[in-house]
């Protein structure tokens, strides 16, 4: 069960439209046809045992890896034959903050708004919202696991991203600090979201769709109120 | 898909019958050298060893560069076996270079022989391929980079050639020049007929070597097809691309 | 579709060599150390070779070397810190033209370049060189600068390559030195007359052509497959 | 309360020394790095010098210089692999005596520079060296073990104490070049008269004393700091 | 208020005592008197804001750190000095999975058994029991997250310590691997444990004391029963 596209106008098209995408790693089949449809503005919930294929999912629509086979489109653009025009609409938090480490996060927000050409004063904004401006000139490596991860928050929104690619985006942070995040990466962000969780209660709750990831199939496609308990508990078995 | 094997035998018995009747001018009919004697014989070998594996590296470029331009991952495995081939050849220059050496000058190394001196640097660059494969496992990874590789190091054949023979400040025996200007005219003949042996011989190879890699890879996409992917069993991590 | 916010080649480049100068003096900068390394250097032909001063192309080629091995130090530095700090995917996921990353480098190299010999240089002259520097110097910065190029070119080039293999502190060095040996041999080469007591102090003109070939060739190509290496 | 499973010191330093050469085949080997790297380095010094061959104290030198080059690739990655691998903080948790990876990890240099004599010298003796190497090989060799000793238990102090600094990769080579230099020196000028054209094949009492007495005193001070270094 | 000591027989000593125990870094105190006693067997959970100092707490009682000031004490032993007695009964697991990347599972895992004296089958006991037995060959590197965390337990449980210290265990774990390692490092692993974690209520249910941390100070040091709801959202504010 997918999303099907409505119209033809531009800002109806849907954000995501994967078909049948395949991706190896060596001899092993990470992704296997997997197809799915995200309309813009919506959120995507991809669940999935360790190892399932999440990251590596993510990692291609962010244009990080190529696809072995299928059709991948993000706002239209097929990748990764068009990755350049899809860069600067995608935020991805991924696993590691990418951030360099003996660099302050205000220097390194400060490099990464340069390489976006956003305005400064926007580092300063984000910083602020996520309570991270007074701690803002120590360099990275001093700071704590979660501060760090507010830190990624900030530089996969920085650029105001219409889709942002989320991999376990609350993952140290204390619950405030996910209050505070909510309205860069949660649903009153705006922008289409695809994010991974091992909460499947919270994802579900976030969610426009549920993507239940299986060995690399897809197990199931639907909206969370179709998603039950018995087929959870086959995900994860 | 191509067929590697197409042409092989025809192409096989060519190269056998020209390298025997190089061999048989060598001994037979190529004079004798009034300085170095028989040992200069060797300069049949070593010589289109050498020709032969410079034109290995460059070709392999060229087909690194035409993987650039595809991305498919068939020339990058055609500039693999390429570039493995003419490594070999040249482990044959350096010894064979080394040989003829000792016999003439009572060294091992001599540097005022910039074909030897030129393959030298050129080997130790190119030794430098295989691991290089080897330390990357992402296969689209591996294959760019290593047809990056090849097109710099294609490029860089050439240009060392230059460079070290500039630095020569003097050619030691003439005999010893490639383009074979002042051989005399039987030496000349037994030479080109030896070059073109060598040169069979490598593109024999090139082609066996693609075909043997070509079927081996067929068999692995029909067991996938027929048993599933996990049916395979993961390649050893390897360097050598199948 | 493409965001028109985004900046171009040479803004990006400026972006990552200021971003490349702040990790400098974050850690303990990379120059210094190359000096310092010359300098040891100096000190240890000084010794080894059992000689108060040299000229020509001994000295020639013991001023290659140590200029060589120096700026292995950094070139080594500037792409595996790059690597080693973890924000390198984040310049991938960036809407910039790749090829930045490669001026980038290469200027920041060719700065370091400038500011070791700057230093190295003179205390030749003053440590080792028999023959006084002073009518000598244009010929050899001439050659030197050459030299500068094919390194901060080859350099990044190498550690592009480098950068992404398992045994990335290893792969550099040794392919890079045998790409970089013609650069080497005219460099010695071409200094050797200007650093020989009775010298005319002009190098060679035969060798520095070689040298701008060979860096207008390898800047070149590096230019052309420098994008192969950023992909996926 | 002390658990007698835990290994004790040997054991330990053979369980780390096994790692190691584990993750050396995992990477690329560093030993036929170093040993590509030396003979790069020959061709460059044949270039740089402008002489097909050498002898006495320049090919002393040459040699020293090369060979301390490779040395410091193997030891740079001894270490900073280590760090960079991510598990080094976990031998600290374990409840064993520190010492036991200075002990395997000067160990694992000394068979590195080991294996890369056994290939670099003779090829050194082939490529450049004037005289031959045949009787000169037994003097050679003493003054080199000596020498090796050196290199491996001063790299591994300094690069244990570069790997808690940020800039570990130059770090190193800079505060272990001028520490290793009396033995650099030493060895030079050690090797310097076995090399000679009309040398006597024995190395001067003189040299080969020094290098001793260093490598002695060096292996006692740093058994003695090096929990200091390991802690925290 | 805190656990006291009952009688002085050897295996009834509070397996952590710590007194007034302070940290800085620099001129930022990070731990400031910190003082809590805990039971042998029982379970502390400490809870807090990012950067209160659980991670530093955890690396000082794992002998990484040293402390400043105050007194610490694991089974009886005095930190730091006494730190190579306490490490064989320590296991920690932290931020970091503390693997070789180039190395497999096994050989990490091999390693670690020979550091601490235990013999190799134990590597194939734990690496079946979080299921990662088929995956052990693979280098950590090539993991996918929740794989890394699966061998970060294995690591941490090899020499089957008495003191657990774990740092966000459950973190990029899927449910199915929350159950399976629970043998490992929960309740049921009869070890004394201290664990911090940023889901409160899940804390709370395994713990038998609560550390609340405030900016490096303890707000509170009582039984789970004693927490309620403003204690937490003050803790959190
Ligand atoms: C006389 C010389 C040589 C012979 C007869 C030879 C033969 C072979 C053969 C038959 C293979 C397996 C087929 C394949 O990989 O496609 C191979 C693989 C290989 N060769 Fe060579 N070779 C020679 C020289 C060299 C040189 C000079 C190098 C490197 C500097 C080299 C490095 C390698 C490597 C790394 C592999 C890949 C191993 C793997 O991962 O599967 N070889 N060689
Ligand atoms: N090595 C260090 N140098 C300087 N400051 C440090 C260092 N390590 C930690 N800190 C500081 O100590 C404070 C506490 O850090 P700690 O890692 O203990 O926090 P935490 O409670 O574990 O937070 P989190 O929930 O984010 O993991 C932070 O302000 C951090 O910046
Ligand atoms: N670079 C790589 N090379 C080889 N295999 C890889 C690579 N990256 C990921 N894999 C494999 O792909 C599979 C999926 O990994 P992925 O990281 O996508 O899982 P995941 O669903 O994100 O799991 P987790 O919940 O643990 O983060 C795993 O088996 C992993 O080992
Ligand atoms: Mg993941
Ligand atoms: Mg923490």
């Amino acid at each position: 069960m997918s999303w099907r596209r409505c119209s033809t106008r531009v800002d109806q098209l849907p954000a995501i439209e994967l078909r049948g995408l395949v991706r190896r790693f060596g001899e092993r089949a990470v992704l296997r046809e997997v197809s799915v449809t995200v309309p813009a503005g919506a959120t995507l919930a991809v669940l999935g045992r360790n190892g399932a294929g999440k990251s590596t999912l993510l990692r291609i629509l962010a244009t990080l890896l190529r696809p072995h086979a299928g059709e991948v489109r993000v706002f239209g653009e097929a990748l990764p034959r068009r990755a350049f025009a899809v860069r600067a609409h995608l935020g991805l938090l991924g696993h590691d903050p990418l951030l360099y480490r003996d660099l302050s996060g205000r220097e390194n927000l400060g490099y990464h708004a340069r390489l976006y050409g956003v305005a400064p004063r926007r580092v300063e904004d984000v910083l602020d919202a996520v309570a991270m401006r007074e701690r803002g000139d120590e360099p990275v490596r001093l700071l704590s696991r979660g501060m760090v991860q507010r830190l990624a928050v900030c530089r996969a929104v920085l650029h105001r991203p219409r889709l942002l690619l989320l991999d376990e985006p609350l993952a140290n942070l204390d619950p405030a600090a996910g209050g505070l995040v909510a309205p860069l990466i949660g649903r009153s962000s705006g922008a289409t979201r695809v994010l991974t969780s091992h909460d499947p209660a919270a994802a579900l709750a976030e969610a426009d769709l549920v993507l239940g990831l299986q060995d690399g199939r897809a197990a199931f496609v639907c909206p969370p109120a179709g998603v039950d308990q018995p087929m959870l508990e086959q995900l994860y078995a | 898909m191509t067929t590697y094997g197409r042409g092989l035998r025809g192409l096989a018995i060519a190269t056998v019958v020209t390298i025997t009747v190089a061999l048989a001018l060598v001994f037979f009919y190529a004079p004798l050298d009034a300085d170095q004697g028989f040992v200069q014989k060797i300069f049949y070998l070593h010589v289109p060893l050498a020709i032969t594996a410079l034109c290995g590296f460059v070709f392999g470029g060229a087909l690194g560069a035409m993987y650039l331009r595809t991305g498919e991952a068939r020339w990058d495995i055609r500039s693999y076996v390429a570039i493995h081939l003419a490594l070999i050849f040249g482990v044959g220059v350096l010894l064979t270079g080394a040989i003829w050496a000792k016999a003439s000058w009572g060294h091992w190394w001599i540097w005022s022989d910039p074909t030897l001196t030129s393959f030298l640097i050129v080997m130790l660059l190119f030794a430098t391929y295989q691991p290089l494969r080897f330390s990357i496992e992402d296969r689209d990874r591996q294959s760019r980079y290593a047809s990056v590789f090849a097109v710099v190091a294609g490029a860089f054949v050439p240009l060392n050639f230059i460079a070290v023979r500039a630095a020569q400040a003097y050619v030691h025996p003439r005999v010893l020049t490639l383009a074979g200007g002042n051989l005399p005219g039987s030496m000349r003949l037994v030479f080109v007929v030896s070059l073109l042996g060598i040169a069979l011989l490598y593109v024999t190879l090139w082609k066996y070597e693609m075909a043997a890699k070509n079927t081996r890879m067929q068999v692995r996409a029909l067991r996938r097809a027929l048993l599933g992917d996990d049916a395979v069993s993961s390649l050893k991590r390897s360097a050598a691309p199948s | 579709m493409r965001d028109e916010r985004a900046p171009g080649m040479w803004r990006t480049a400026l972006a990552v060599l200021r971003k490349d100068l702040l990790l400098e003096l974050r850690g303990l900068e990379t120059v210094p150390a190359m000096i310092l390394f010359a300098l040891v250097t100096f000190v240890i032909f000084h010794f080894g070779l059992g000689r108060d001063t040299i000229d020509g192309q001994l000295a020639a080629g013991v001023l290659t070397a140590t200029l060589l091995f120096a700026a292995m130090l950094g070139i080594n530095r500037l792409f595996v810190a790059e690597r080693e700090q973890g924000g390198f995917d984040a310049f991938l996921l960036a809407p910039v033209d790749r090829t930045a990353l490669l001026v980038a480098k290469a200027l920041a190299l060719l700065v370091f370049l400038a500011v070791l010999e700057l230093i190295a240089v003179p205390a030749f002259g003053l440590l080792l060189l028999g023959p006084p520097l002073g009518s000598r110097l244009p010929g050899l910065v001439a050659v030197l600068a050459l030299g500068d190029v094919a390194l901060a070119v080859i350099g990044t080039l190498v550690s592009a390559i480098a950068v992404h293999t398992r045994a990335r502190d290893l792969i550099g060095p040794i392919v890079g030195l045998p790409l970089l040996l013609p650069a080497l041999i005219a460099v010695a080469r071409g200094a050797g007359p200007v650093l020989a007591v009775h010298g005319s102090g002009a190098p060679p003109g035969r060798w520095v052509a070689i040298l701008a070939l060979y860096d207008v060739v390898f800047a070149l190509l590096s230019y052309a497959v420098f994008d192969f290496l950023l992909e996926d």
